[in-house]
């Protein structure tokens, strides 16, 4: 969207210097944007960050390899089970436990992980309806995070930190009972999808709003490192779940429960079209808000194909998963000296890593997070360029910042 | 393709750039020399048979009294095999040539490596401090950093072992806390 | 006083019509011969309620606010205020207490004089549309001639409250605020003012009483119905209406998740309830206008029915009804009028819980692309059709002509052509398909002006 | 004829998603609105607080219960005699709060919080050894323990376990992120630390963030002064016993010195005794 170069001819116009936050109801947190705008066009936006800096790495260099989980939770705190069990992944892959991980706690890992994909794309449409002005979604999809917070909250007893997960198996045994109500939940969640595109997917307004918004090309995303709903959305079909499998995925990915590539062929059921359309093709705000929203159908399928791989353990292995491979009383466990990994996941915000470095202490030497939203919010400076104000803020929530991630 | 083989790729291409390798750790890596990253790194991207095409991370260890480490991850989203660069550099003057010109999402990344370690990027355009404050002064994640009594008359620093958890007004009464 | 008033606000020499005629009638010197002492005191008890509207007019931002949360709770699976008073009836006057008890501010940079003026003109301009608002057959405080007109004209003074406190804020959100309003307001009083212009064509005349006058007898009668374009001039003016009254989807000026609170982020307690509760008596203005130009006013529908409300009220035919009569006709044609505002207050509601809100080019694409062609068309439409002989067309059916009245045809047309355009809407199959997919092809980053790296 | 399908697929597109919130609208069923405990309890005092159905929070949680404020609303809703037992585990929650077959639960009930919740802590002192678990295992290190294992008697007021002689017991909620690792860290057993229902300790001040476990109050400046005299105290115990070390030590010395000063003579008497013996080689 140029500037009309009559507009400077014949008037003369001055540029406008906004400054959007920290505190402001749009920006998902403590974000400050710097708005150079001409008029309602944007003609720079440059964010600015850190306000929410608390020094994650320098604090884990200071604590037990499992004491480093709470502030894990604290990073991107709507996805914290993510957050912790892509940690506890890279310590594991550290301590070389990658093995003794018992069948049953890689099955109820894989289904946390997607139960709160689930809960944080709800939180993500949910306000990026808000962003756009739409009110109603927003409660709506949070009527159903709350039944996935009910669910963590009796496994856990957070709603939000959940720090479940410790390197090793879980802090608290796994309770059986639960099973029934996640798969209460899949199927009362089934309809709700419908009801949300319907309210706001493919609300006239909506795609008005969003359609050729912020559009960042494939080769942009690629560069400036975007991943998850950012680089689907563009049209690069990336999904560490599909691509270098981890957990259960690649079981799951063998008994063809999701796919991510888009197939093209016409499928009977338009819930399996939704399942295919994780792959957005424009790379503008729709797309990425579409990706979510297929990927609500599509973390659904893995939570009930996980639910039904638990059904079918034995009770041994029932037994061997409960609790954690480590004892309490041997929580500062050391790590092998000199020895470094990396892990990443495929977060609802993109690729999470963990980069941890051990010198044989209890502690860790170094740890280092890769978050998905501070490469991502990176190209907001390019994608913004030229739109409107009301964009701006439609192009911030589309991105889906969390600025705890951000700015650790 | 696997490690071994990337190496042997790159070694044909940039034999001297490759200071060393290390296969024997999880995540085996490539030790190169700072002189040859951006002529290697390029490479890297624009090989058909390599195709990194995703700079995953990039980070700095510090190793007192004498060396640190910047650590680069790649990643490439059409072949995935990932590999991962390092480069040593002095501790006093930790300077290494930007790679924003290669991969723009080292931008920030670099900028934090800068904030947090104090390492200079030639070459990046708006090497500024990101997470901390413009006047922070220091470097907070070198091993040696001495955290500041104060900032702007805000107290801080790390709660182990200080009597920080206590509210002023007791310290006032003579209250401290006595850990075991 | 009164006579000088009289004169004052009715212009027509034949005699008082609206509040004036019932005041005449009681307080005239002969009042009491003619009805005697108990009439007198019901008279009394009718020149009461008359009062009560406006008073009424001022306490329904009271409940309006309290059902627009109860409704925007029951959509959104919340149960809203529940404890104050039964099911949290009270939760308005509470916070309106709260917010008088508030802390004064002005900003250190405002601009004082206009900063406090905002919000009273913006009222005041709001309140002033009340003043030819017809509730029953004689309740209307003022009828003038040129009612739509006065009404039309009254509606824009609410842009220059606003503006002034837009302004005066000294901040950069209030300005975009006021910006975006003055844009939006100016732009849609003219799809506005073409639906006006319809309804004047059909009724010929801008006084309102008149205008619903001409909507007498039964349902097809109302302006709505009388002719297949009328619902679409509705729907026009109720979108302009929206638009007018800041409400979502238009809700830019004050769109809380792009600019704060847009135009009165400054302000704070009993200032900026003054907005809110000028906001909400717009809201019940715009509805009482539609109620009144477009689904017949005070009129039920029922050609019996509002035959006796006419009658009973005093009407226009010449004869004297009772007093107690008068007054219960005109209070029930007070209902009426308030029951239709109140049904499209409530999908004022609807939408506003419903839509995401839209960008100002929209707005502007909408007003001027869609909405004024559309309402100039229909106008033209319109006039076409008050051409139209269907009274020497039907005049040769006995039956229609005794018992239907000529303007069937014109609603048996009116209900094929809504058939249709329900088809339209609701019986394509509801599938996942994505409406705009074959905007896919665009592949708009090649031409966004945003570089390909 | 864009100009038309884009009017028809917008509006279409609006009046679905009006159909959507009307139909949430007459279904009430999915009503989300929780609201916690204490917090709908009618006070029905005055006459206006009637008439005006204010309600106002009159079972307030009340933190100078022993355990925890939660026994009693447990108990009513029949979680069993002593709910920190294993009845409240989700199996039981699941089948009393939402429907066995259902995908809708129902709302759940306003004093419900599920078993694993991890609210503020409680002591039981009696259990405490005093072993430091629980603060080394805290990530945060917001717990404060003081105490002597002496069992020395003169500690007035102080909250004797079984074991130890407790003098401060404090967590510092300003710091604590409820991670739940202090209880984990507890030994096996004898767990004495353990993770409340109560939830709310809003104050206006940072300093009563801090929670005595010992008294189960905020800690008070009276407590701060006790823990002073106790201190004080434990290091006069203390010093006497590093005295009475000490003297023991001098004693022992100046026994040993006593001794070697007569035990030269005792051992040395047998070498005393001895060394005539070489000559006697």
């Amino acid at each position: 969207m140029a500037i009309p170069q009559e507009l400077h001819r014949d008037v003369r116009t001055e540029e406008f210097l906004l400054n959007m936050g920290p505190q402001h109801p749009s920006t998902h947190g403590v974000l400050r944007v710097v708005v150079r705008t001409d008029g309602e066009l944007v003609l720079e936006a440059t964010p600015h960050v850190g306000y929410l800096h608390r020094c994650f790495e320098k604090c884990a260099e200071n604590t037990t390899w499992k004491q480093v989980v709470p502030y894990t939770d604290r990073m991107d705190y709507l996805a914290a089970m993510c957050n912790n069990i892509t940690y506890t992944l890279a310590v594991e892959k550290l301590m070389g436990w990658e093995k003794l991980i018992p069948r049953k706690t890689t099955i109820v890992r894989t289904l946390l992980f997607e139960l709160q994909r689930i809960a944080s794309h709800l939180m993500s449409i949910g306000t990026y309806g808000l962003d756009v002005g739409a009110i109603t979604p927003f409660l709506h999809c949070f009527r159903e995070r709350e039944r996935l917070l009910e669910i963590f909250e009796e496994v856990s007893g957070q709603r939000l930190n959940y720090s479940y997960i410790t390197p090793g198996g879980f802090q608290y045994p796994w309770p059986d009972a639960i099973n029934r109500k996640i798969k209460g939940f899949c199927e009362y969640f089934e309809e709700r999808i419908t009801e949300y595109n319907d309210l706001l997917s493919y609300n006239g307004i909506f795609i008005e709003r969003t359609k050729s918004i912020g559009v960042l090309s494939p080769q942009q995303a690629r560069a400036y490192g975007c991943t998850g709903p950012m680089l689907r959305g563009s049209g690069i079909a990336r999904d560490l779940r599909w691509d270098q499998p981890y957990l259960l995925y690649d079981e799951l990915k063998k008994e063809g429960v999701f796919r991510v590539r888009y197939q093209g062929d016409k499928t009977p059921d338009p819930r399996d079209q939704m399942v295919d359309w994780s792959l957005g093709e424009l790379g503008d705000c729709w797309s990425r808000y579409m990706v979510r929203a297929a990927e609500l159908e599509q973390s659904r399928r893995i939570v009930l194909a996980c639910l039904a791989k638990l059904d079918k353990l034995t009770d041994s292995e029932k037994e061997a998963g409960a609790g954690n491979i480590i004892k309490e009383a041997d929580r500062a466990y050391t790590a092998p000296k000199g020895e470094e990994a990396y892990f990443k996941s495929e977060n609802p915000r993109g690729e999470l890593g963990y980069y941890v470095v051990s010198d044989g202490k209890p502690k860790a030497y170094r740890v280092k997070a890769r978050a998905p939203s501070f490469n991502n919010l990176q190209v907001l400076t390019e994608i913004s360029r030229g739109a409107m104000v009301a964009d701006l803020i439609a192009i911030i929530g589309s991105i889906d910042i969390v600025l705890g991630e951000v700015d650790r | 393709m696997n490690f071994k083989d990337v190496v042997a790729h790159l070694k044909e291409r940039h034999s001297d750039a490759i200071e060393g390798t290390d296969e024997t750790k999880r995540d085996p890596w490539i030790v190169v020399k700072k002189d040859k990253l951006v002529e290697l790194c390029k490479t890297l991207r624009d090989d058909p048979k390599l195709d990194y095409d995703h700079l995953s991370l990039i980070s700095a260890v510090d190793y007192p009294p004498a060396t640190i480490e910047i650590v680069y991850h790649l990643d490439s989203l059409r072949l995935n095999h990932p590999l991962v660069l390092k480069v040593k550099l002095p501790r006093a003057t930790p300077k290494i040539p930007s790679l924003v010109t290669v991969w723009p999402t080292a931008d920030w990344h670099e900028r934090e490596s800068y904030d947090l370690m104090g390492i200079e990027f030639e070459g990046h355009p708006n090497l500024t401090r990101i997470l901390c404050a413009e006047d922070w002064v220091g470097f907070p994640l070198r091993k040696d950093y001495k955290w500041p009594e104060e900032y702007h008359g805000v107290p801080c620093g790390p709660f182990a072992g200080k009597d920080v958890n206590i509210p002023p007004e007791w310290e006032q009464e003579g209250f401290t806390t006595r850990k075991a | 006083m009164i006579p000088l008033l009289a004169e004052a606000l009715n212009p027509n020499p034949a005699g008082p019509t609206g509040v004036l005629w019932l005041v005449q009638k009681l307080v005239g010197p002969d009042a009491f011969e003619r009805w005697g002492g108990t009439l007198t005191l019901v008279g009394s008890l009718g020149i009461l309620l008359l009062l009560v509207v406006p008073i009424v007019a001022t306490l329904f931002p009271l409940f309006a606010i309290w059902l627009e949360r109860k409704v925007s709770a029951h959509m959104q699976s919340r149960l809203g205020p529940m404890e104050v008073g039964w099911h949290g009836w009270l939760q308005t006057l509470a916070d309106g207490i709260k917010l008088l008890g508030k802390e004064d501010i002005i900003p250190a940079g405002a601009d004082k004089p206009l900063f406090i003026l905002g919000p009273i003109i913006t009222l005041a301009g709001v309140f002033v549309m009340l003043a030819v608002m017809p509730m029953g057959p004689h309740l209307i405080p003022a009828d003038l001639n040129l009612g739509l007109f006065f009404l039309a004209a009254a509606g824009s003074i609410e842009v220059i409250g606003v503006m002034m406190a837009g302004w005066a804020s000294n901040n950069k959100w209030s300005l975009f605020g006021t910006m975006r309003l003055a844009t939006q307001l100016v732009s849609y009083e003219v799809p506005l003012g073409i639906s006006f212009v319809t309804v004047t064509a059909m009724a010929g005349s801008l006084s309102m009483q008149e205008i619903v006058r001409q909507q007498h007898g039964w349902i097809w009668n109302w302006f709505i119905f009388r002719n297949p374009v009328m619902p679409l001039v509705f729907i026009i003016y109720f979108t302009a209406s929206l638009a007018e009254t800041k409400r979502a989807p238009f809700d830019l000026p004050e769109a809380e998740s792009e600019l704060v609170a847009g135009f009165h982020t400054e302000y704070s307690g009993m200032r900026f309830s003054i907005f809110f509760l000028a906001e909400y008596v717009a809201m019940y203005v715009v509805a009482a206008i539609a109620a009144v130009i477009f689904l017949g006013g005070w009129h039920t529908g029922i050609g019996p029915f509002d035959a006796w409300i006419q009658g009973a009220s005093g009407g226009w035919g010449g004869e004297d009804p009772s007093l107690a009569m008068a007054v219960i006709a005109n209070l029930v044609g007070m209902h009426v009028v308030f029951a239709k505002a109140w049904v499209l207050i409530f999908v004022q509601m609807w939408l506003r819980w419903t839509l995401p809100r839209i960008r100002l080019d929209q707005v502007m694409d909408l007003c001027l692309k869609f909405l004024l062609p559309a309402s100039v068309v229909f106008f033209m439409v319109t006039i076409g059709w008050e051409l139209l002989p269907f009274e020497s067309w039907t005049s040769d059916i006995p039956f229609i002509k005794d018992h239907l009245q000529w303007r069937l045809p014109r609603f048996a047309v009116f209900l094929v052509y809504s058939c249709l355009v329900g088809y339209w809407f609701f019986w394509f199959k509801r599938t996942f398909q994505d409406p705009f997919k074959r905007s896919v092809k665009e592949k708009p980053w090649v031409i966004s002006g945003v570089s390909t790296t | 004829m864009g100009y038309f399908r884009r009017i028809y697929d917008v509006s279409r597109s609006i009046l679905i998603g009006m159909g959507v919130t009307l139909k949430h609208m007459l279904t009430p069923e999915t009503v989300i609105t929780k609201q916690y405990i204490g917090l709908k309890t009618p006070v029905g005092t005055g006459l206006l607080a009637k008439a005006l159905g204010v309600t106002r929070d009159a079972n307030k949680v009340e933190l100078n219960h022993q355990y925890c404020a939660i026994c009693a609303a447990a108990k009513k809703l029949g979680m069993g005699d002593d709910p920190h037992e294993p009845t409240t585990d989700p199996v039981a929650v699941y089948d009393r709060y939402y429907r066995p077959d259902d995908k809708i639960s129902k709302p759940i009930p306003l004093d419900y919080l599920p078993a694993r919740h991890r609210g503020l802590h409680y002591l039981e002192t009696e259990k405490c050894i005093m072993c430091f678990q629980c603060a080394r295992a805290c990530p945060v290190d917001c717990i404060d323990i003081e105490g002597t294992r002496e069992m020395t008697p003169g500690l007035e007021g102080a909250h004797r376990g079984d074991k130890v002689n407790l003098t401060r017991f404090t967590i510092d909620y300003s710091l604590c992120i409820f991670c739940d690792h202090c209880t984990l860290a507890c030994p096996d057993k004898q767990v004495c630390i353990h993770m409340g229902k109560e939830f709310d300790m809003t104050s206006f001040t940072q300093g009563n963030l801090v929670k005595n476990l010992l008294t189960d109050l905020p800690f008070s400046k009276d407590d701060r002064a006790l823990v002073m005299k106790h201190r004080a105290e434990i290091d006069r115990i203390e010093e006497e016993k590093k005295k009475a070390k000490e003297a023991a030590k001098k004693e022992a010395a100046a026994k040993a010195a006593a001794a070697k000063a007569a035990g030269p003579a005792a051992p040395a008497a047998p070498p005393a005794a001895k060394p005539p013996e070489p000559p006697k080689k």
